[in-house]
């Protein structure tokens, strides 16, 4: 029973990092221009199967580091187009932008890649258990856990010693004074949504990894992301990894006791956050 | 056929049979499509076309688009020429579903009904055409109670039932991997009934149960409960989830080695999802409802051909006859009664035998009086990495098991049918 | 007992000291004006005294009532209204719906699902009442969000006024303003003064206005009290022509 | 002022006339009297939601999930416990009711987009517990083998079951009923401090309004109604199912009060008329219609901001 509890816990921190990677992204776009992306799924799945469509050519390397960059264009290209037209506005019609541009990625995936699950194929020796005893544990998955530390690790870097993450960070807290002080606001913002989109990318070449690659793939990942991000603190980056971790390891504990309460297990966390920390383990108060 | 949406193509290609039926002169004037509504015979579709199904229902589609054009090249039914009014039934909404099956019935006036791939969709119309009295089809939707315990007069069903395929595949897992399983089962209607029969079938055998678990539609993350499954060390893992669900749990089973600690199997499996794996993931004892490589049954070839050119190359899969038996159902339906009337159509298919040429198995398929249950072959066999002649065949049959020797009885089914007075 | 007093509050906003020991009495029927340096924390000020931000320490007290821990909204029931830097008032909406809002809340209808009759006629003549004593009767059936900057700003004195308050704060009733608006927006505020002996204290930077409203007014600069007293005294303190008006004069 | 009120009173003439002829013209525009009685129960859904998103200024996107329990609880009722139409209804608004005025306070602290996600997240929770919890509630099945009941009137009884026309109207008369109370209420100084908070939160709170106490109060009317709006839409389909309390329903509601026009009264029945029949009509022309339903999203947001009746009001004043 503690060796099964044990290999939960293991577990739900690997479910927990990756709900973390799409938690972060979602977070940034929300914290710097106030619209909460629900087209993020959508961009997951365009970057899973743009590294399906490149893998032949350039092998999963290439795909894994080319894919997740087109991706990021994709969203430059959507937000200097589409979402920046409603900065400013009532949140309402960012909302509503973002929902119906869900609508027409899942479809338009659809469209292109056909409806058919396709075998997305990651490395052979990728694929295997590293030990037979803690089998949870193949080759993927710790690849996976390494490179999501790392890119949140670079993230993290971003965000506290370079100019961009100074400023993105500054424009979270005050846009107003960032722009008074001679910050391109739209260049920020729109940067800062091609960072978010980036991850959402690289999640969907990972998730592609262990899951079939079909256009709905990142509709279900959506709403533990929420989760992460209100339970770990509105506005904060380290929060929303907190957070995912948190309900990765809570729904892999519960499915040990009671397998019909691996969803609900979150969203009782998050009532609780709400109740007794309202801006989340760490967030800051007033900044919701 | 590619990817685009095949109704439009459908639409334009019956309308210009139609028109051409009608008379070539008639063509250019604005009254065809009045004409052709009040000639032609229409089939509805209420099947999904997005969502988790939508791969399923575009090759249950392709198969219908086929029968239809072959029962409009020998003359239609009745003499009237075969139109297709699809609707997008959504993979899981049964709202929808229900509101398209009373807006083809209402207000297309169609003289069929077929859907749904989804067992609680296919329970649903049904319970709207046998409130209309329509005839209805259901191509793919596995749940017993469809032709069992909620069992009505006007709805047929080609597909099996969860018992015959567990029936069918229960020894064959006994054989190849030992008498104790556990279960990983999709948590909704056709997955319980699916586990409760592969229970019954291995019980019958000496089987036991080690554990289960219910897993939500829709999982993508099965790890907690492989790692739960391999902790009961069962003599194998039985897998009742399909389409994507059934692509995530295999695929995330095989990357955890438990190929090789223990025997992955299952009940139904289909092409579509071995097509969604990658090679390694190919593995266990499963059942197929048909498989297109047949090289001994008379018509597969030409059937496979022909699909082939209508898929873009693609063979066709259980999905693809199934469409196609449902459509050639109805035509054969209303000729057998030499009517279009619901009750004389569902009364001349009792007992009524598939011909050789559309049952496209060995020892053929007919539909058992008392339940509108088709009484096809099933193929119980295990797939391969990758096909040696062509890509897509995946799947090897080991043994073909006759229906009728392993469909629960009449009685065991519950069937009452409600025919009217 | 004065009728507002401040005693020795402080803000901090992390290492930032925005309001450092301020104290101040303001007795009834006074028009205090509170005057200071851009940055001097007055605005600041204001948002401590009305309850928008909590104190970092000292205290607020309307007649001896201690103001901690009460809400904003319950402030205002206790007789404290005031009107913001930036006019805040109901842009989609008519200028007599702008003031027959804060009316029926004054009447105690905020949660009442219907009118009641008995109340119909005095509610519409106290609109009436307060369109007039505003100047807005010319104006009453516009969209708020369309008027001039001088009308809107009259609008929202009304609206605060419709409140009943016994204590009026206002932050900069003339900010941005021409000289006929300043003079209309100051000459509204000399009457509700001298007609209600209504508590005003009002932050200013148009020193005619100051000079011509206030009883006695309080100097802020960077964020602690440089001085208080009567115009004239305040005129004639160095310290205070040293520090502020000696620049902007 | 006199032109205004004349507008006004033709628009809500116009809108009578059309709703209590519908069976009669139904038909002769190519579309059937059940899409019409959905029309009008999504209208009274759109309009529950614009009470507090147009009235009130907060934006939810997850009122879906009142929605799906008043059809629940209507449902469950009827199949469960009594067979009656009308204790199913009141018991399934009831539920929904109870649910909001549970959550609101953990809530009504939030705004913005905040508010927004929250929702969302709590209206899943409802979400998975109909998923789940399938021996009570059917699962991703559904509940069925119920159906709604005739209604007995004492002197007559109301064939609603088997009549479609007379469903209709059963259904039109409640939402004559409940669109009478909403719009009473709003024209009362209750209704006036809610539009106060949506017009600008500070100054209504510097007035003295416990503005989260409003907003706890509007956000459990609006709650109420759109549980009232679920319970017809289970009694209309004879079934429930999870997909009804999904957050993506929840986004179908505001894209019609967006449609219609949020500042309009009647704007979200001609945003729920238009997304209705539109979403009906695309999901018959073409497979693709999820890619044309997300266009009309996002045409409305860069184009239409203001909704249909929005247009027509600028058109009407210039």
């Amino acid at each position: 029973m503690t060796q099964l509890i044990l290999f939960n816990v293991m577990n739900g921190l690997i479910i927990g990092a990756f709900y973390a990677l799409m938690a972060i992204g979602l977070s940034l776009i929300m914290s710097l221009s106030d619209v909460i992306n629900f087209a993020h799924g959508g961009f997951l799945a365009v970057g899973a199967y743009l590294a399906y469509t490149m893998t032949p050519y350039i092998g999963f390397w290439g795909g894994l580091i080319v894919a997740p960059l087109l991706t990021a264009v994709l969203g430059l290209i959507v937000e200097k187009f589409l979402i920046s037209r409603v900065y400013g506005r009532d949140p309402l019609y960012s909302l509503l932008l973002t929902f119906g541009l869900a609508f027409i990625f899942e479809d338009g995936t659809r469209y292109i890649w056909g409806a058919q699950s396709l075998p997305y194929q990651v490395p052979g020796w990728l694929m295997s258990p590293l030990s037979s005893s803690l089998f949870f544990l193949t080759g993927y998955r710790v690849f996976m856990i390494f490179l999501i530390v790392v890119v949140v690790g670079g993230l993290f870097f971003i965000m506290t010693r370079t100019r961009l993450g100074l400023r993105i960070r500054a424009g979270t807290l005050d846009l107003e004074t960032v722009s008074v002080l001679g910050v391109n606001v739209r260049v920020l913002r729109n940067l800062n949504f091609g960072i978010g989109i980036y991850l959402a990318g690289l999640a969907g070449v990972l998730a592609a990894g262990q899951l079939g690659l079909q256009p709905t793939i990142g509709a279900s990942l959506i709403m533990p992301s929420f989760v992460a991000i209100i339970i770990g603190g509105l506005g904060s980056l380290t929060g929303t990894l907190l957070g995912g971790l948190l309900i990765g390891v809570a729904s892999g504990v519960t499915a040990v006791f009671l397998p019909s309460a691996t969803e609900a297990v979150m969203y009782v966390m998050m009532a609780a956050v709400l109740l007794i920390r309202p801006q989340g383990l760490l967030g800051e108060e007033g900044r919701f | 056929m590619t990817k685009d949406g095949f109704t439009s193509r459908l639409d334009r290609r019956t309308l210009l049979k139609a028109g051409a039926v009608i008379g070539a002169a008639q063509i250019a004037s604005p009254f065809v499509r009045v004409a052709r509504a009040a000639d032609t015979i229409k089939i509805g579709v209420d099947n999904p076309l997005t969502g988790t199904y939508a791969a399923l229902g575009k090759n249950e589609g392709i198969g219908m688009a086929m029968a239809v054009d072959e029962i409009n090249a020998k003359g239609g039914i009745l003499g009237r020429q075969v139109e297709l009014s699809i609707e997008d039934s959504t993979s899981g909404d049964a709202s929808t579903a229900v509101a398209k099956a009373r807006k083809l019935i209402d207000r297309d006036q169609v003289s069929f009904i077929l859907g749904n791939i989804n067992s609680a969709l296919a329970q649903a119309i049904a319970n709207v055409a046998n409130e209309k009295s329509v005839f209805h089809v259901v191509p793919g939707g596995h749940t017993d109670s469809v032709t069992g315990s909620n069992c009505h007069w006007n709805t047929f069903r080609v597909c099996n039932t969860t018992q015959t395929e567990a029936n069918a595949v229960a020894g064959a897992v006994i054989k190849n991997a030992g008498k104790k399983w556990y279960y990983l089962t999709p948590d909704y209607a056709f997955g319980h009934t699916l586990q409760a029969g592969m229970e019954k079938a291995a019980a019958a055998l000496g089987g036991t149960k080690v554990g289960g678990d219910l897993t939500p539609l829709g999982t993508t993350d099965f790890s907690s409960y492989l790692i739960k499954a391999q902790a009961a060390n069962p003599d194998a893992i039985i897998f009742l989830q399909q389409g994507d669900d059934g692509v995530n749990v295999l695929k995330q089973a095989v990357q955890f080695g438990l190929d090789k600690k223990t025997h992955l199997a299952g009940a139904q499996l289909e092409l579509e999802v071995l097509l969604g794996l990658p090679p390694e993931a190919r593995v266990g004892t499963w059942v197929f409802e048909w498989y297109w490589n047949q090289p001994n049954v008379p018509g597969v070839k030409e059937f496979v051909a022909e699909v082939r050119k209508r898929s873009g190359g693609h063979v066709p899969t259980a999905r693809t006859w199934f469409g196609y038996a449902s459509i050639h159902t109805c035509a054969l339906a209303a000729a057998q009664a030499n009517s279009l009337d619901a009750v004389k159509m569902a009364r001349a298919m009792q007992g009524f035998k598939l011909p050789p040429e559309i049952a496209l198995m060995p020892d053929g398929a007919y539909y058992r009086a008392g339940q509108n249950q088709l009484i096809p072959d099933l193929y119980v066999g295990h797939p391969q990495a990758t096909g040696k002649d062509d890509p897509e065949d995946l799947f090897v049959v080991d043994q073909v098991v006759n229906g009728a020797d392993v469909s629960p009885t009449l009685e065991e089914t519950m069937c009452k049918q409600d025919w009217p007075a | 007992m004065s009728f507002l007093t401040v005693e020795n509050i402080s803000k901090h906003f992390g290492s930032l000291v925005a309001v450092d020991g301020v104290t101040m009495r303001v007795e009834k029927g006074e028009c205090r004006a509170i005057i200071g340096p851009n940055g001097a924390g007055k605005t600041t000020f204001f948002n401590l005294i009305t309850g928008m931000l909590p104190l970092t320490s000292g205290r607020v007290s309307l007649e001896g009532r201690d103001m901690a821990g009460i809400d904003p909204s319950h402030r205002v029931k206790l007789g404290m209204a005031r009107t913001f830097q930036i006019t805040e008032i109901f842009p989609e909406l008519t200028v007599r719906e702008n003031i027959r809002i804060p009316v029926e809340i004054a009447a105690g209808l905020r949660f009442s699902p219907w009118m009641p009759r008995a109340m119909e006629g005095p509610i519409r003549d106290r609109i009436d009442q307060l369109l007039d004593e505003g100047g807005l009767h010319r104006i009453a059936d516009r969209l708020a969000g369309e008027l001039s900057h001088g009308d809107q700003r009259a609008c929202e004195i009304m609206m605060a006024l419709a409140l009943n308050p016994r204590l009026l704060l206002l932050d900069e009733p003339t900010a941005g303003m021409g000289d006929d608006e300043t003079y209309a927006i100051a000459r509204l505020i000399r009457r509700i003064h001298a007609e209600q002996h209504m508590t005003i204290v009002l932050i200013e930077h148009d020193m005619r206005v100051v000079f011509n409203l206030a009883d006695r007014i309080t100097v802020l600069a960077e964020g602690r009290p440089l001085a208080e007293g009567t115009p004239a005294e305040i005129t004639a303190n160095e310290k205070v022509q040293a520090a502020y008006l000696g620049g902007a004069a | 002022m006199g032109n205004l009120d004349l507008r006004k009173q033709s628009t809500n003439l116009i809108v009578c006339a059309l709703l209590l002829t519908l069976p009669f013209w139904i038909d002769h525009v190519g579309s059937y009297i059940q899409l019409g009685t959905q029309i009008v129960v999504m209208a009274l859904a759109a309009m529950a939601l614009n009470f507090l998103l147009g009235y009130t200024g907060v934006l939810s996107f997850g009122h879906a999930a009142y929605f799906g329990l008043g059809a629940y609880g209507t449902g469950m009722t009827i199949r469960y416990l009594l067979p009656s139409t009308g204790v199913g209804i009141l018991v399934g608004t009831l539920v929904g009711a109870l649910a909001a005025a549970v959550i609101g306070p953990m809530i009504v602290r939030l705004r913005g987009v905040y508010f927004a996600m929250v929702t969302i997240a709590f209206g899943q929770v409802f979400y998975f517990i109909a998923f789940r919890w399938n021996d009570v509630t059917g699962g991703d099945d559904g509940l069925t083998n119920w159906k709604r009941m005739p209604i007995d009137l004492g002197f007559t009884t109301v064939d609603i079951q088997h009549n479609a026309t007379a469903f209709y109207y059963f259904v039109l008369v409640i939402f004559a009923v409940a669109v009478a109370l909403m719009a009473f209420l709003l024209r009362s100084p209750f209704g006036r401090t809610l539009i106060a908070i949506r017009e600008n939160e500070r100054r209504a709170r510097f007035m003295g309004v416990n503005v989260n106490f409003h907003i706890w109060m509007s956000w459990v009317i609006s709650c109420t109604f759109m549980a009232l709006a679920g319970s017809l839409s289970s009694l209309l389909n004879n079934f429930v199912d999870p997909r009804s309390l999904f957050w993506t329903q929840s986004g179908t509601f505001v894209i019609m009060c967006v449609m219609g026009g949020m500042r309009s009264f009647w704007g979200p029945l001609v945003g729920a008329a238009i997304f209705v029949a539109l979403q009906d009509y695309l999901s018959s022309a073409t497979p693709n219609w999820q890619s044309f339903v997300g266009l009309v999203f996002v045409i409305v947001v860069l184009f239409f901001p203001r909704g249909v009746m929005g247009i027509f009001r600028r058109k009407a004043t210039e």
